[in-house]
């Protein structure tokens, strides 16, 4: 019998300094020459104690930390925290707001899945890949900048409605940038989807299967990759998402190819609500009967999910009747999306290690509250 | 076949190659900034009664203010904003009534020292400090 | 929250699970893992969303938000562990996503899940002393107070 | 008088030692000439090659790249040179100090001995061996002992992957591009660069051997280690594979051998595919030298073209490619070459 070549396993930190970790993220691998045969994450060198911090806030004054959560898409975690404050406080609010917010929510998700995309090219070596959706983003980013005043922690949901109204340069801009975003896409499908290494390097790798991703709490692309219809604009449809009609992308078969072209759709969809909001964007106020100091009755509680960049985004808010919340968890969906990293990698190679991870698309501001 | 998405790629890089070049030359060409831009900050101290409602609107406690009591009024003596705390979110200027607290478009407040970071928008001489005790007359600059 | 229709069911399969106002099943810990199971393979909540805890001065109380995929029907079931000896039983058996949620819990209010594979700190360092979202957790102010 | 400007140096030279009675003096006047013509030819060509790198890059990537140093960016390389001098090489503790400070020197040895075989221009070939090609591709071999060398005594698990990377990936790309050149070696019926040169008067190899051209360009990308398969150097992988814990001075030998080994490749391909310097149609009033330096930039440009557009490849499937695709290829193409040149010589061509 031919004697086994004795081979000793390496053990490989990877991270938190690493750059394709996607933010201070550390797995400690354990390697068979590139082979990985376990993963063991270690997360919390981000965690800065948001809900601790959230219980000495006025309910206002939590607007800008939730900004800090997923800082990739801060308009979708504003949109969360305002909407469950409302439902805590039994808040109306006005038309004009409602449509702004769509507007905004949608343009931080095309942001967010435009950088997921330049990511995840460079993550695979594609450096150039990385630039062109960088370029698109920095439009996006200037839309934002335009109606809150910064580009990536807007702070510009307040409870109740939106902190200023549209200016006027805004609409027309966005409609310049919802015409040219076609051509960008085909320029990434071009350049990214389409070549042959880059589908060698994503096709059947670190594949996913539904069940085991529903039963580990999944959400979001990296679930509808996997071909299961779970998106909760459409399923449990909040604030006037269910005016807009708009389809949800699914995947075949789960894997990072995917993941990758289930985001791209994603923001074609995300335009096309954009472009039917702009098109019923009513008159009026942006902002709704708020008492100075908001009080929510003693004892109310409330647990709202909206469809966030990453999955799904809940706020768990308990009210003790002062202007304090008494508790706030964030059910942050990279945190629990990240739960499954060591099945899924195992058995892969460190390039996959990255791709995979950079597939899920984790933002580790949300990861480590 | 094979090659068909291999050359497609080729085909956009050289088409980008000629593309008009998007960034801008910092230091010669400034960035063009909307009028919301939240950048550093300036306070119409006339305006300002040091009613102390943007120091408890802020979530990091980014503002100190004291003022001294002139009659029934109070007038603004000291007015400072540690920027390294400030999350630059605009709670303080959107709930300041009197419109005193503004935004300007500058974006370059980078320091050397910690202490310089403080950003000291109004600060009355000591000498009228003990003066106005007496009379009140116009405060610093 | 769940249709009122859903929780009679569950109320009558399960008779001391008190059903408060707003249609929240509220559980003491020995039952949980039979609701919880029960909930998962007949009602087909198989989407475990939101686990988190809340220290009320009496008791800590874990809050579980099972949906269904089908039609994102959610459904909140709550159980209680008293203070000085917090324990409740792990549904990491039930669903995976409890796992990192569980652990997340334990780190920051020291509540203990019995039968979970591998509880240990999952933010904090381990030798951090105390569980810092307890209400008795000092909020340690470096910079004072100032102004208003 | 432009044409056989640098051969007349040469040869002035030459009579200067024989003049003076020492023959043997001349002739290695002559030789010092060639070596400082090629390493001012090899120092000049690098520093520009960074730049251009870095200027085609950020053209592609709808930026400006370097521009501020100099006119245009020109003299960036070379602060970039004053900066790597300036930092301390820092050698990891439980390092091999004698391989890890060795590797660096031993690097930029094959790449300056290669030159020797690079025919500039008409009759400028520095050392016109009858193996010259032979000689090419078994010094290009050294550098992986010595890049290994590196990735070893650093004592880095990324750099160690890194090593064991560079092995696997030179070795089994050394094949195809031999093979490759074999067809064209075929056809010449010698070793001899300026014969190579010389056999491709009327027709480039490059039309008659198209599919060793393309094998020959992607096994060069490969022992470039560029991209698609710059694994050796993943940076989203494992950081800078052997180069990871090389600093200052030793960083930029490393990468002199890097675009030293660019410029090789590039001429290797022009001599054997685009006919060296010989002139297209006949526009010889251009010299020679001129039109090789044509020629060399245009597959450097393309081997930078190449890099700034494509994803990385896995090292399985860089395995799978090289050994299960090239291989066979090119041993196809040395196949139907030989059909072919028994079909030319029995209609009596």
């Amino acid at each position: 019998m031919q004697p086994r070549l004795e081979t000793e396993e390496v053990i490989v930190n990877l991270g938190p300094q690493h750059p394709s970790t996607h933010g201070v993220f550390r797995m400690i691998l354990r390697l068979e020459h590139e082979v990985i045969t376990e993963a063991i994450p270690v997360v919390g060198y981000l965690h800065r104690g948001l809900e601790k911090l959230a219980e000495v806030r006025t309910y206002t004054q939590i607007i800008p930390y939730t900004d800090r959560l997923d800082y990739l898409a801060a308009m979708l975690n504003n949109l969360g925290y305002v909407q469950a404050v409302e439902k805590l406080a039994g808040i109306e609010v006005p038309e004009r707001a409602e449509y702004i917010r769509v507007i905004c929510a949608e343009l931080s998700r095309i942001a967010s899945h435009l950088l997921f995309v330049a990511t995840f090219a460079m993550d695979v070596g594609a450096i150039t890949g990385f630039m062109y959706p960088f370029r698109d983003r920095e439009r996006v980013l200037d839309l934002l900048e335009m109606v809150s005043g910064s580009r990536l922690t807007v702070s510009y949901m307040r409870v109740g409605g939106v902190a200023e109204d549209l200016p006027e340069e805004f609409l027309p801009a966005l409609k310049k940038f919802l015409d040219d975003l076609p051509a960008c896409i085909d320029e990434y499908n071009g350049l990214i989807t389409g070549n042959e290494i880059f589908q060698a390097r994503t096709k059947y790798v670190g594949r996913l299967d539904p069940q085991v991703a529903i039963n580990y709490g999944i959400s979001g692309p990296v679930l509808r990759a996997s071909g299961v219809y779970y998106d909760l604009r459409k399923l449990r449809p909040y604030g006037i998402y269910d005016r807009f009609d708009f389809e949800v992308p699914l995947g075949k078969n789960g894997d990072c190819f995917d993941r990758f072209v289930v985001r791209i759709k994603e923001i074609e969809q995300s335009a096309r609500i954009i472009r039917q909001a702009v098109e019923q964007l009513p008159e009026g106020p942006v902002m709704g009967k708020v008492p100075k100091v908001l009080r929510p009755p003693k004892g109310a509680e409330v647990y709202h999910e909206i469809e966030g960049a990453k999955g799904v985004l809940g706020y768990y808010l308990v009210s003790d009747g002062s202007n304090r919340p008494y508790r706030m968890h964030v059910r942050a969906p990279s945190f629990i999306n990240l739960g499954l990293i060591n099945e899924m990698v195992r058995g892969w190679k460190v390039a996959d290690v990255i791709a995979i991870l950079g597939s899920i698309d984790i933002c580790l501001g949300e990861v480590d509250r | 076949m094979f090659g068909q998405g291999l050359l497609k790629g080729l085909q956009i890089t050289w088409r980008e190659f000629f593309n008009k070049k998007v960034t801008i030359l910092y230091p010669e060409q400034r960035p063009p900034l909307p009028p919301r831009f939240h950048g550093s900050f300036r306070l119409e101290a006339e305006k300002c009664i040091a009613c102390g409602i943007c120091v408890t609107a802020c979530p990091n406690r980014v503002i100190r203010l004291d003022s001294v009591r002139e009659g029934k009024k109070r007038r603004l003596t000291y007015y400072v904003m540690y920027l390294q705390y400030c999350l630059f979110c605009g709670l303080c200027v959107e709930s300041c009534n009197q419109e005193a607290l503004h935004f300007t478009q500058d974006f370059e407040l980078a320091q050397y020292t910690r202490e310089d970071l403080a950003l000291v928008l109004v600060k009355a001489p000591v000498v009228a400090e003990a003066a106005a005790a007496a009379q009140g007359e116009g405060e610093g600059a | 929250m769940a249709d009122s229709q859903l929780v009679a069911q569950i109320k009558e399969k399960f008779a001391d699970v008190e059903v408060d106002a707003e249609q929240r099943l509220v559980v003491s810990p020995d039952q949980l893992p039979g609701l919880m199971k029960e909930l998962r393979d007949t009602f087909g909540f198989d989407f475990l969303s939101n686990l988190t805890a809340v220290d009320y001065p009496e008791y800590f109380e874990v809050v579980y938000h099972p949906c269904r995929i089908r039609d994102a029907a959610m459904v909140t079931v709550k159980t209680r562990a008293d203070k000085k000896r917090p324990r409740v039983p792990s549904v990491c058996g039930l669903w995976g996503a409890a796992n990192w949620q569980e652990r997340e819990v334990y780190d920051l209010f020291g509540i203990v899940f019995e039968g979970h594979p591998d509880l240990r700190r999952i933010f904090l360092e381990d030798d951090f002393p105390g569980h810092p979202l307890r209400k008795s957790f000092p909020l340690a102010e470096q910079r004072e107070y100032v102004g208003g | 008088m432009l044409e056989n400007l640098f051969v007349a140096i040469g040869d002035w030279f030459n009579n200067l030692g024989a003049r003076a009675g020492a023959p043997y003096w001349g002739d290695l006047l002559e030789l010092v000439w060639i070596l400082v013509a090629i390493l001012v030819f090899l120092g000049l060509g690098v520093a520009m090659l960074v730049l251009l790198e870095r200027r085609v890059a950020a053209f592609i990537q709808v930026r400006y790249g370097p521009n501020r140093v100099g006119p245009q960016g020109i003299l960036q390389t070379i602060a970039d040179m004053v900066k790597l001098l300036g930092k301390e090489i820092i050698i990891p503790r439980a390092a091999d100090k004698v391989l890890f400070l060795l590797a660096p020197v031993l690097v930029v040895v094959p790449v300056v001995m290669l030159f020797a075989v690079v025919p500039f221009g008409k009759d400028m070939v520095p050392i016109d061996m009858n193996i010259g090609l032979f000689y090419f591709i078994s010094v290009a071999s050294l550098t992986t002992i010595i890049v290994w060398m590196g990735g070893w005594a650093s004592n880095n698990k990324y750099s160690l992957v890194g090593a064991m990377r560079v092995v696997s990936q030179m070795v089994s790309y050394e094949i195809p591009l031999v093979l490759s050149l074999l067809g064209v070696v075929m056809l010449v019926g010698s070793l001899k660069i300026s014969d190579i040169v010389r056999a491709q008067e009327h027709v480039w190899f490059i039309f008659t051997q198209p599919v060793a051209f393309l094998i020959y360009v992607v096994a060069a990308c490969a022992e470039v280690k560029r991209v698609p398969f710059d694994l050796v150097e993943g940076e989203s992988e494992i950081i800078a594979g052997p180069y990871t814990e090389y600093g200052g001075m030793a960083y930029a030998l490393f990468m002199l051998a890097e675009y030293g080994e660019l410029i090789l490749i590039s001429a290797l391909a022009t001599t054997c595919f685009l006919g060296g310097w010989l002139a297209p149609f006949g526009l010889t009033f251009i010299p020679s030298w001129v039109w090789f330096f044509l020629k060399l930039n245009l597959m450097i440009l393309f081997f930078m073209w190449l890099r700034w557009t494509y994803p990385r490849i896995r090292v399985d499937q860089l395995m799978h490619f090289g050994w299960k695709v090239l291989v066979p290829l090119s041993l196809a193409n040395i196949f139907i070459t030989g059909i072919g040149m028994y079909v030319y010589r029995a209609l009596g061509w």
